[in-house]
């Protein structure tokens, strides 16, 4: 990344400047600012974070692309997905960390193109205040009950790629067939643009559950925890598995870069899998890649996962994108 | 015999200097995108239809499309007869609290209109009061009243649009020749029938040309419709775009962006077409001021309804903003345990980031809508009291920008700005760039209409005296229309403020905005509180901005 | 029966008091001019008549209805008092064509479009504009849009009918055609026409009775010829016509001459005692350089028909008028008798 | 040297010939009154003059510079021409008051504000408005609009004024005053000046001379006498002045009869062979009812000093006007003759 620094500062010696690294990440914001920090505490200011929602970050980087000059030194967040199209398009440079065997197994994947550092799980988002005990979904198929009619809520896949994602888990736990979104459409699920807004939609109490990555649902019960406020929102963890959506971070390919600025992205992935930076991600809800490293509070410990072959979402986003709007505007 | 001379090399310069920004500004990211669209990338040239066949083959484009036009066309005619009634009212009756009416529809104008999605939901939502209210009250089926659908995004769409009709037209209205509304009063045609014959289109310039703004705007915004058409599937164009950016198919979503341009070109070739031949000159050496009609038995109904209505656009939203603010959680029962300054604390507490964006976004608003607004009334005078060739299609092309989406736009500025020589993506220069072309469509707009109604013999007059063309606009049409520059201005600067595409796209650290902060605040699952904590925020500033720019129009005015 | 009635009739704008208790009695049917000088108040009676402005003090009445009142504060809008005005300033609205403009009012009665044809087509006729339909105001000259501004005031046929100095952009030839045209129609329908005019030519000739004001009171109403041969204020004589007034002598030499001369020509029915006397200028008679009493011309100017001296006797500069065939040169000494008294001024 | 010169100048707005071909010489220090029909062109012609249109062919030039070429596509822009007009409409700023729609010529000239204001106190007495500096135009009468706009087109002392009926709308006296100054202006300052102008009396008293437009063309220029007593085409006979036009006559006995009438009286000096005659009004005596020839009276009406007569005679009506001690009643028959023919229409 040539990218020109727009604070660089005169006084800041050559070397320094040509290591810094550019950050392209998506994420909690205090959660980013403690991990730039714990970063810098002994490197002195060597990264410049971009904070940005998942969405735009696919958006910025690949036009940037698109323009031939990607100015992210590293990039992270949203979905293996994206690397994987990034990675056929040459763009990622491969690095594998020495943390990297640490990682559990199915985090072990990317080639050292990515590197995954964090998880989130698709589950059911529920507000207590609606739902009673005995009605909580524990099962995906629950939601197909004609009783969630008009009480559910997802983001778009055409909006959201973490949707996409879930979509493609729905639909493979149900053997490739769409009829698990069918019986969505059917309930008259409520499509939102992003996930958050799902979650939103339950905390107001306008759908009752929702079909939401799970650490957007603990950061907002940590919040009014942090308030002092009982909240509304809570999470039943489905019997068939929660869908395990990774989050990879990767080195843009540049045949320009310094070596010392290569040198501080290298280091920043390994810090990100270190388990001071899992335990501060923990914190804000993810789940570790590292075994060495707890569960979030509020994460069952013996929580199923299923998991996705990100390697065909990303080859059949299309299709899965056009069967799900297919699905979502027939009237 | 003598050759012809050049004059006004002054005037010529400035208007280059306009142009020269309109072209950075606006025209070349333009190129860039339509280039783009037709599969002209960096890295080879081949020109190809391809996005375009992929995206009007779409069924679904289509039935968007159709949906598109709908929307933005109810909005505009909604938002012109609301305005429109309410800016007559205000200027031609002697309806009371006049001041407080004026101060709740601009309060209503610069509530966000995510948050005002989110308050009519509220209310009208599955789970909303009035569906609540029925449902325990009459026993009425569960959700009679539906607003996810695109009447839903027209309702708020024309609340959160009308205001910015409202204050066009009143100074618009403030303008009309009088004698002219006595003349048909003396023909006999009653108010109202005044209103509809002769007041109003006197100033069908200033009603199609905001009209026309608010047209476009409505087809490139993305935020009500998201909340309120999305969720049942109601796609508009912009719907798809967003899913094609997603999708991160960018000939594709640039190319649906120049189809929602053509559409708006098709609606303002319209416009043009329809102000051809005619002239509405409202604005003239015999130009009496304005008198009020008495409304007689009617005042108190009158304003009694238009207070009410304006509790609901206006009074609600604002309330449930500002009081959500301080509280925990939103929609918790208001009681002093549930109040809190956590939520302003959160957004003063990262480091200082969020005084930075505001200081940013001030920074940034005022910088982009003095520009725009400047640029602004050259591109209007250009197109209204010049001859040159193509001057109608220069004025259609400064106000591209707000018939796409944001983040369209911000991805026109990465291309267009990413390369070198020309590389400014990565410096903050950028997102001024870019606020500038996101404001010059609502500071055009706003005096476009306007200059029109002003007799061109007053600036003949003025010439006549010994003012240079520009000198003649400067002392005579400029003034007049002082109120409208005014209005874009406030417009412009408010776009500035809470922007989020743009701003998320284009940033650079230390250059974070209010969008920034706000869209990190949002996907970080901070809850409707704190969104609406940055609301009040933004909406303190502009009633502060309000204030002094008022002031200075005044003092310009002594 | 009164067509129309104004009563008392007083209106301040700020601190300027434009119209001051004023009242007169409009018969039905006739042509009443309404003269005064340059912002005396004329056009704001007639918007006042039109219900365009309200009223300070006193009322109007038409045809015995009340249409306004200061005390009672009754107030009947423009649209509802069936009283046309052409306005000063024309007001036309640019954003109709000729034809939308005289159109109007039809349309507000709900006339077919048929008719609307019609009604119009004869109009343009009376107004010379044939063919001119579908101009736009900005495209037509002074002269055209005060002719369009006439042809609306007259399309709906208004029992009472306000001309606000209507005919001034137009040449003599068309302005005595309008008048014309304007007369006739007139007693066809039998309308009541209030006509302010700067032209006293246009003010007699049209007119059934003058009314001259000045500074916001109404200083005389009469028959044109009332009015001009019997002027009652100083003012009026001044006003109308060109006036040599010719004041009781005290020790100025001039005066006294003239005052001894004058008095000799008195008309029957002017007020003894006066203390001034008026003397037209066509009612001085030179005669070529002989006579009791001369004077020397000291300047000329030609108006076709008429010729305009001005003569100095002693320190004294009167006004002369004669025929365009006598012929005197500057600094010719001529003999002068004053042939009548126009009137005596009752001041 | 010439002070202006129109050279071939034609304008044309759409179908529309508004000027046809006009060439006039304008020198130093004169006063041209232009006249003409309403929508004759004189409106355009001034603007042309101004620089405020392009004309479509012909020059225009002021002191040998050359203001306006269609050819060559030179054009001045209208604030490098040092000409000043007032508008028809006056076109003042409604956000300016008195003072300063008077004062903004002399701030682009940049006076300071203390001789802003001297200069403009002074034209406001020229105008008669003192007092009024602080009302803005809404404010005003339509006679004191116009005033502004004069003093504001006198605050430049342009060398070259155009002045378009601007007069009209003021009462005879103030008019009369107005024409006083301008004229005192114009000698002092050596000014030309041109004037449209629909009051004949007017142009002939105040120019030079008088130029007569129809349909866009130039008719006649000349002096004030020389137009009115010699006109050159039937138009300017009709247009100027009032006039009973003869025609050579074929079998129409009335004619016959007048023309053989008329032909004894002619001026010297007008063509022979015309196959048209003129006959003023006033020119035709009449002489209480004897006489070899006698019509009868079946219209009069009253212009103060004078009085204008319909006179039947055969199948004609004969326009006589005389002064006003001379009273007919309608339906009377008078002898008349014709006492002489003002001119021989060359047409
Ligand atoms: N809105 C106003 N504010 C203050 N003064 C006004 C206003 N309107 C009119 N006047 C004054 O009232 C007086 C009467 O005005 P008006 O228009 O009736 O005169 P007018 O007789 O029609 O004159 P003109 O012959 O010049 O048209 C004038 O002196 C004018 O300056
Ligand atoms: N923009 C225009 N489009 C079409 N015709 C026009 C336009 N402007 C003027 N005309 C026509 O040109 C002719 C000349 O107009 P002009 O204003 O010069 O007349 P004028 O001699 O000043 O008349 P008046 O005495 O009535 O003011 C008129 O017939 C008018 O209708
Ligand atoms: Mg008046
Ligand atoms: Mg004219």
């Amino acid at each position: 990344g040539g990218q020109e620094n727009a604070e660089g500062g005169d006084s800041q010696p050559e070397q320094a400047e040509q290591g810094k690294a550019n950050l392209y990440i998506s994420g909690p914001e205090p959660m980013l600012l403690e991990l730039e920090k714990g970063f810098e505490k002994e490197r002195g200011d060597v990264v410049d974070v971009l904070h940005m929602g998942c969405g735009p970050l696919a958006q910025k980087v690949h036009t940037e692309a698109e323009a031939g000059d990607v100015a992210a030194d590293i990039i992270w967040g949203a979905e293996p997905s994206l690397y994987i199209q990034l990675q056929q398009e040459g763009l990622l440079e491969q690095y594998t960390s020495p943390e990297a065997a640490n990682l559990k197994e199915e985090c072990q994947i990317g080639d050292g193109y990515y590197t995954v550092c964090s998880s989130r799980y698709g589950v059911i988002a529920y507000n207590q205040d609606k739902v009673a005990k005995q009605e909580i979904p524990n099962s995906w198929n629950d939601l197909q009950e004609g009783y969630w009619k008009k009480r559910l809520a997802m983001a778009d896949a055409g909006q959201s790629a973490t949707a996409l994602a879930l979509t493609a888990g729905l639909t493979t736990m149900n053997d490739g067939k769409w009829d698990y979104i069918k019986g969505l459409k059917a309930n008259e699920v409520m499509l939102t643009q992003q996930n958050n807004q799902a979650v939103e939609r339950v905390a107001t109490g306008e759908v009752d559950v929702a079909i939401v990555p799970h650490d957007g649902v603990l950061r907002g019960i940590k919040k009014d925890k942090k308030v002092g406020v009982k909240s509304k929102l809570a999470i039943a963890w489905p019997a068939e598995g929660s869908i395990s959506i990774q989050r990879p971070i990767a080195i843009i390919a540049d045949e320009k870069r310094s070596d010392a600025n290569l040198q501080t992205c290298q280091q920043f992935i390994d810090f990100v899998i270190s388990p001071e930076a899992q335990t501060i991600m923990n914190k804000y809800g993810f789940i570790s890649v590292r075994d060495d490293v707890e569960m979030p509070a509020g994460v069952p410990k013996d929580i199923k996962s299923i998991n996705l072959d990100w390697g065909k979402i990303a080859a059949d986003a299309d299709q899965i994108r056009s069967n799900f709007e297919n699905i979502m505007l027939a009237k | 015999m003598q050759e012809p001379r050049n004059y006004y090399y002054l005037l010529r310069l400035v208007a280059l200097a306009a142009v020269a920004v309109l072209l950075a500004t606006i025209i070349y990211p333009l190129v860039v995108l339509i280039l783009y669209s037709l599969g002209m990338s960096f890295n080879g040239i081949s020109i190809s239809g391809l996005a375009y066949q992929q995206t009007l083959t779409d069924v679904k484009t289509i039935s968007s499309i159709y949906n598109t036009f709908y929307v933005a066309g109810g909005v505009s005619v909604l938002a012109i007869i609301l305005g429109g009634g309410l800016a007559w009212m205000l200027t031609r009756t002697d309806l009371p609290w006049k001041g407080l009416i004026r101060w709740l529809v601009f309060l209503a104008f610069i509530i966000p209109s995510y948050i005002m999605a989110v308050s009519w939901i509220e209310l009208l939502g599955r789970n909303g009061y009035v569906n609540r209210w029925l449902y325990n009250t009459w026993h009425w089926l569960e959700q009679p009243i539906d607003i996810y659908n695109l009447e839903g995004i027209i309702l708020v769409m024309t609340i959160h649009m009308f205001p910015l009709v409202f204050l066009t037209l009143c100074s618009a209205l403030r303008m009309n020749d009088m004698s002219l509304e006595k003349a048909a009063r003396l023909s006999g045609a009653g108010p109202l029938k005044t209103m509809l014959t002769v007041s109003l289109p006197l100033i069908l310039p200033s009603i199609l040309s905001i009209g026309l703004l608010v047209f476009q705007h409505t087809m490139a915004c993305f935020g009500v419709a998201a909340v309120i058409g999305l969720p049942t599937g109601n796609y508009i164009l912009t719907t798809r775009i967003y899913s094609a950016l997603n999708q991160l198919d960018l000939p594709v979503a640039t190319a649906s962006s120049i189809v929602l341009l053509l559409c708006s070109g098709v609606v303002f070739l319209a416009y043009n077409w329809s102000l051809r031949k005619k002239k509405y000159i409202n604005v003239s050496s015999h130009s009496q001021p304005p008198e009020v009609h008495s409304l007689g038995k009617w005042r108190i109904p009158v304003v009694i309804i238009v207070l009410a209505t304006l509790s609901v656009t206006t009074v609600v939203p604002l309330g449930t903003i500002v009081i959500s603010s301080f509280l925990k959680q939103w929609g918790m029962d208001l009681n002093m345990a549930s109040l809190t300054l956590e939520n302003y604390r959160a957004i003063f507490a990262n480091d200082g980031l969020g005084l930075r964006a505001i200081r940013n976004s001030i920074i940034f608003g005022i910088a982009a809508a003095s520009v725009a607004s400047i640029i602004g009334v050259i591109v209007a005078w250009i197109a209204n009291r010049t001859s040159v060739k193509g001057r109608k299609l220069m004025e259609f092309t400064a106000t591209w920008p707000v018939a796409v989406p944001g983040t369209v736009l911000a991805v026109a500025a990465i291309l267009a700005w990413i390369n070198p020589p020309l590389k400014l993506y990565g410096t903050p220069w950028i997102l001024v760039i870019t606020y500038i072309a996101a404001c010059l469509p609502f500071a055009v707009r706003s005096v476009s209409g306007p200059l029109q109604g002003i007799d061109l013999s007053l600036e003949h007059s003025a010439r006549i005296a010994g003012a240079s063309p520009g000198r003649a606009f400067w002392d005579i049409s400029l003034p007049v229309i002082t109120p409208n520059i005014r209005n874009g201005w406030i417009m412009s600067f408010l776009l500035v403020l809470r922007e989020i595409p743009i701003s998320i796209l284009l940033y650079t650290t230390g250059f974070e905005t209010i969008g920034v902060l706000l869209f990190n605040m949002r996907s970080d699952t901070g809850g409707l509180e704190t969104v609406s904590a940055i609301a009040v925020i933004v909406i303190v500033i502009t009633l502060i901005g309000n204030l002094l720019i008022e002031k200075v129009g005044k003092s310009r005015m002594e | 029966m009164l067509q129309a009635q104004l009563c008392n009739i007083s209106k301040r704008f700020g601190t300027v008091e434009a119209v001051r208790n004023v009242s007169i009695d409009i018969f039905p049917g006739e042509i009443l001019a309404i003269v005064g000088p340059s912002g005396c108040g004329k056009t704001t009676l007639l918007q006042i008549m039109a219900g365009l402005e309200k009223l300070d003090t006193g009322s109007f009445s038409v045809a015995g209805r009340l249409l306004s009142v200061a005390e009672t504060g009754v107030f009947v809008p423009p649209e509802k008092r069936g009283i046309a005005m052409v306005f000063q300033n024309y007001a036309l609205w640019p954003h109709y064509d000729v034809f939308g403009n005289i159109a109007y009012p039809l349309r507000m009665k709900r006339y077919s479009r048929k008719e609307q044809k019609k009604v119009v087509g004869g109009l343009l006729e009376v107004v010379r504009l044939q063919g001119l339909e579908s101009r736009y105001p900005h495209e037509l000259s002074g002269g055209e849009q005060q002719r369009v501004a006439l042809a609306r005031a007259l399309a709906l046929n208004p029992p009472l009918l306000l001309l606000d100095e209507s005919l001034s952009n137009l040449d003599a030839n068309l302005r005595k055609e309008m008048q014309e045209e304007i007369k006739r129609i007139q007693r066809e329908l039998d309308l009541t026409i209030i006509h302010v005019t700067h032209d006293q030519q246009e003010a007699m000739c049209i007119s059934d009775r003058i009314a001259i004001m000045n500074q916001g009171r109404l200083v005389q109403v009469g028959a044109a010829e009332e009015v001009y041969r019997f002027p009652r204020t100083e003012f009026a004589a001044s006003f109308i016509g060109s006036s040599n007034l010719i004041r009781q002598p005290k020790d100025n030499p001039a005066e006294m001459n003239l005052w001894e001369m004058a008095s000799q020509r008195m008309v029957a029915g002017g007020p003894e005692g006066a203390k001034i006397l008026a003397v037209r200028s066509e009612d001085i008679k030179l005669n070529g350089g002989t006579g009791p009493v001369t004077g020397q011309i000291v300047g000329r100017s030609y108006h076709g028909s008429v010729i305009d001296y001005q003569l100095r006797f002693k320190d004294r500069v009167l006004k002369v008028q004669t025929t365009a065939d006598k012929r005197y040169d500057p600094g010719q000494e001529v003999g002068f008798t004053i042939e009548r008294v126009t009137s005596v001024c009752a001041d």
